[in-house]
């Protein structure tokens, strides 16, 4: 439904965009679609931009997505936020180096309170350390007795650690230990 | 900016007075028939495309592993068999039901429908590593499944044992109706197998 | 008998590390093996039998989806991203064909579009029952439960004949569904069954809704502000709850709901009472919903897109893109985000649970001061679901 | 000194009718159990009722896929019962791994670390299944077959390296002392 960007239907998306760039000339933002607005930001003024957002009405924070893109040696990171006022969806990108020291961003917790539960959750994942979070360290999903392990990083080898953790794949024939997906 | 309408929904919808009479008008469900399917002694109706069990007709199939690719446990693998003496022409799918989601891609991707399933769902075993041979097996042919499935009508496995030698590869089914059907498992693969004994090292590319 | 005291000192030696005893306090490790919590478990530090602090610690289901979908081919992850939600399997698989086919640029056919809203709809109603079930279980009204249970097969019972399972329907997939209505009389029977359902409402509200013990249980216990629960991100009913009237379905309308009609109900007070009677009248306005999708009718038309390259599964590649889609689920905003870089697999998948919001920070904050027997049913009236936290 | 193994068959028959579940939803397979419970399938003419307590259980459900951390649980419930007790899995998952038969946080057999009884076919299971297992396992308290937990006392050796291989030696202490640093340090601010 409602695909693509339709000229007039977007007006008021565009709207928002140049209001917000307005005010953040960091920024680049463009318009989606209807209901959907996206921004790239530097991560080093992520706490600005997203102080903007609240400020703007932009009130729910739906998730924080990071994107491992082992290529480019980043790791995207999403902030996904709903306006409930403007009712438009706005990600806000930004990218940071990949490596596990360098891996490291502000936290917004104290802009969005919930960013600290996806905050532990991109930690968890992907490594990625957002300063000022105190429950960073503290036990989420993961319970391994292997540390230093991003199961969602690309560079991850699902198949050997599945081997290697869990001893043999399949019960019924070793024969079909060679998988090919 | 543009606020948005809803509605509300209205304060004299939230009752909050208790009730003295009501709770006796409950005495009336004692004379109504219960919703309980007694299971033992009753049947349930499946539905008519309950996605349970595979058949496959061994004729039709042409080995395309297409199912194989498609499966998001990994649970097909493409199979080569002997039926008495002779080798089929091509590889057969063999499904482990320890792994099988029941999602039936396999079928919908299947080109000439010879891999279909049936409403037959259930499948106990005890966990025994002869017994539980029950849940990796080639699917019998569909006709002979919906005449065990109507003769039984309990939605079974139409197989009550499967024998599997390990090192001869010979697999005897035990059908439910007391016929016995066997084949040797030759290689697993697309590729055949590349002799006719010990040939099991051919793998997917 | 050894004195406490001795033993404590012997255990100071061994190097374990004690809580301090100078205040009453003890852990109590709530879950995962308790009926309430469904496989999640909550750390409560009590003094007698209140709550002096809660630490939510979930991860007992997770499976890791976001990364195992980056090895399937793309109709193939419906049948594994619907796990992500059990009681309501349909929504997962609804966004994350939403999101490809927003990706792919595909227009899905109006019968499609039909059916996928039925689908959800009745998942809904099911999902809805399933809490019904639950809640009364926790409250001690057991008939309603029992009751709620009965009906709910109903609804089972067409899924069945609509999609082939019972619970894991894997029905809807990137283009439209997988197979078409069955029949006329299975529109039949869903007309008979949302008239029944809607007929046997009073007698929940009887049992349940309106019921002294459910007062008694539910009001004023767990509240939360306007302000907190949207700076929490908390969606879906328990939202609605405190006032802010935002649903998915009004606010970024998707499907067939543009055209149709229904009350979004908010109330005020923000506590556990008024989220279950919330979802009472979400129930209500459901069931409204899938009766003005029956008069509508099945538009006629192709149930997929037709593609050729649909023929050939396992090789359909989707172009490079990303797309975010969203559905309000039973729990509240259920979020998919997909990352195509062109092949045949997703490069990124990630699924936002509306539990993630409500069932971890929020639980942790609303717990604390309740007494130990209103932990389940703040669980309960949160409608916390631990797998979409997990995933 | 009365000889109990005379009364065995007696026993045996008492047991077989009133089997009490533990009631640990450890997998998707948990949403068939309250239609099992309740008024639709009604498992209670059988005699069976979720228990909340491991300590009053003889049956054990695993309802689906195992992940390492619930498995932790899994052990310490299966063990806080008392004898005889029996285990049935449901579904694909703790048989060969189902479809998250490469998840990096999937148990691959469940054999390995507890013994089962029962395996049922079906993902999910329907209840019909689910009972059609439970019936099985009535028939095998009636013959005296279902012995998994003598062969989990025969083998413990075996079943503990299997689990200390997963989780590490020393995991239930770990496990037990791993909320403290947390629960303490709140209480220092």
């Amino acid at each position: 439904m409602a695909n693509g960007q339709e000229g007039g239907m977007s007006m008021r998306e565009q709207a928002i965009v140049d209001k917000i760039l307005e005010k953040a000339p960091y920024a680049e933002g463009k318009v989606r679609r209807e209901r959907r607005i996206e921004f790239t930001v530097p991560a080093e003024r992520i706490r600005d931009f997203l102080t903007l957002l609240k400020k703007n009405n932009f009130e729910l924070m739906l998730q924080i997505t990071p994107v491992d893109w082992p290529n480019d040696g980043e790791i995207e990171l999403i902030y996904q936020i709903w306006s409930v006022t403007h009712r438009t969806h706005v990600m806000v990108r930004t990218r940071i180096p990949r490596e596990l020291e360098k891996a490291r961003m502000p936290t917004v917790k104290d802009i969005y309170p919930v960013a600290e539960t996806y905050e532990r959750d991109a930690h968890d994942f992907f490594g990625v350390y957002f300063e000022g979070n105190w429950k960073m360290e503290m036990p989420w999903i993961l319970d391994d007795t292997e540390q230093d392990i991003y199961p969602l990083r690309k560079d991850f080898d699902m198949l050997q650690y599945v081997k290697k953790k869990y001893k043999i794949l399949d019960r019924f024939d070793e024969n079909k230990d060679n998988y090919v997906i | 900016m543009e606020e948005i309408e809803f509605k509300i929904a209205p304060e004299s919808k939230i009752k909050k007075k208790p009730s003295y009479i009501k709770p006796w008008l409950g005495l009336k469900y004692l004379f109504k028939k219960p919703v309980t399917i007694k299971i033992p002694h009753e049947k349930t109706q499946i539905a008519k495309k309950y996605r349970g069990f595979h058949t496959l007709d061994w004729k039709k199939c042409v080995g395309c592993n297409f199912c194989g690719q498609i499966c998001p446990a990994r649970a097909i693998e493409m199979t080569w068999l002997e039926v008495d003496g002779k080798m089929e022409k091509r590889p057969h799918p063999k499904i482990d039901y320890g792994r099988c989601t029941f999602c039936q891609f396999c079928v919908d991707v299947c080109p000439t429908g010879a891999l279909r399933f049936i409403e037959s769902f259930i499948l106990t075993s005890e966990w025994e590593e002869d017994t539980i041979q029950l849940f990796d097996w080639v699917p019998i042919h569909p006709e002979k499944f919906r005449k065990l499935q109507e003769s039984y009508n309990d939605w079974r496995f139409p197989v009550e044992k499967i024998e599997f030698n390990k090192e001869t590869k010979e697999v005897v089914y035990h059908l439910r109706d007391g016929e016995v059907f066997k084949f040797k498992i030759l290689g697993y693969g697309i590729r055949p197998p590349k002799k006719q004994k010990g040939g099991t090292d051919s793998k997917p590319d | 008998m050894v004195a406490q005291s001795e033993l404590i000192k012997e255990a100071r030696e061994n190097g374990m590390d004690l809580l301090p005893l100078d205040k009453d306090t003890y852990e109590l490790f709530f879950g995962p093996q308790h009926m309430a919590t469904e496989n999640f478990s909550i750390i409560l530090k009590m003094d007698g039998h209140r709550v002096v602090e809660a630490i939510a610690n979930p991860g007992f289901l997770h499976r890791g989806f976001e990364k195992l979908a980056e090895f399937r081919p793309w109709h193939t992850n419906v049948a594994l991203l619907l796990r992500v939600c059990v009681p309501e399997s349909d929504v997962p698989e609804t966004i994350y064909s939403m999101a490809v086919d927003e990706i792919i640029g595909w227009e899905v056919p109006e019968r499609a579009q039909w059916i996928r809203t039925t689908v959800l709809e009745m998942a809904r109603v099911s999902s809805y029952l399933f809490w019904i079930m639950g809640l009364s279980f926790k409250l001690g009204v057991y008939t309603a439960g029992q009751w709620a249970a009965a009906y709910r097969e109903r609804l089972m019972a067409l899924f069945e004949q609509l999609t082939g399972a019972r619970v894991y329907h894997i029905y809807t997939i990137p283009g439209g569904v997988r197979r078409d209505i069955p029949s006329d009389r299975w529109l039949h029977q869903l007309k008979d069954t949302v008239e029944y359902i809607k007929s046997k409402l009073p007698d929940f509200d009887h049992l349940v809704f309106e019921n002294y013990i459910t007062f008694k249980r539910m009001e004023g216990i767990g509240v939360m502000n306007k302000k907190f629960a949207l700076s929490e991100g908390v969606t879906g009913p328990n939202l609605r709850a405190t006032g802010v009237p935002y649903d998915v379905r009004r606010a970024d309308p998707y499907l067939l709901y543009p055209e149709l009609d229904f009350e979004v109900p908010v109330l005020n007070e923000g506590d556990a009472l008024a989220r279950a009677l919330i979802r009472r009248f979400e129930l209500e306005q459901d069931l409204y919903i899938l009766e003005q999708l029956l008069d509508m009718g099945p538009p006629s038309g192709p149930y997929q897109v037709s593609d050729p390259r649909l023929k050939n599964l396992p090789r359909f590649k989707v172009p490079a893109g990303d797309a975010f889609s969203h559905v309000e689920s039973t729990k509240g905003d259920f979020g998919a985000y997909v990352v195509s870089d062109g092949k045949n697999k997703p490069y990124r998948v990630q699924i936002r649970g509306p539990s993630i919001a409500h069932g971890i920070r929020v639980l942790e904050h609303l717990l604390v001061g309740s007494r130990i027997a209103d932990v389940p049913v703040i669980l309960m009236s949160l409608d916390n679901c631990p797998p979409d936290i997990d995933r | 000194m009365v000889d109990w193994r005379l009364f065995e068959p007696l026993f045996e028959f008492a047991r077989k009718r009133s089997l009490w579940i533990v009631s640990f939803c450890t997998g998707c397979g948990g949403i068939e159990m309250p239609p099992l419970m309740t008024s639709r399938y009604d498992l209670e003419r059988f005699g069976m009722m979720a228990n909340p307590a491991p300590r009053m259980a003889d049956l054990f459900l695993i309802t689906g896929y195992v992940t390492p951390k619930t498995l932790k649980r899994i052990i310490i419930t299966y063990e806080l019962q008392p004898d005889p007790k029996y285990v049935m899995a449901h579904g694909s998952c703790p048989l060969n791994g189902g479809v998250y038969w490469d998840s990096y946080n999937a148990i691959k057999h469940l054999d390995k670390y507890i013994p089962v009884d029962v395996v049922i076919a079906g993902c999910m299971p329907r209840p019909e299944a689910v009972m059609d297992g439970i019936n099985k396992i009535m028939e095998m308290i009636e013959n005296g077959t279902a012995d998994s937990w003598k062969r989990y006392k025969e083998n413990y050796e075996w079943y503990k390296k299997n689990q200390d291989e997963l989780f590490g030696e020393g995991w239930r202490e770990r496990e037990a002392r791993r909320w403290i640093p947390w629960l303490m340090d709140k209480k220092e601010e």
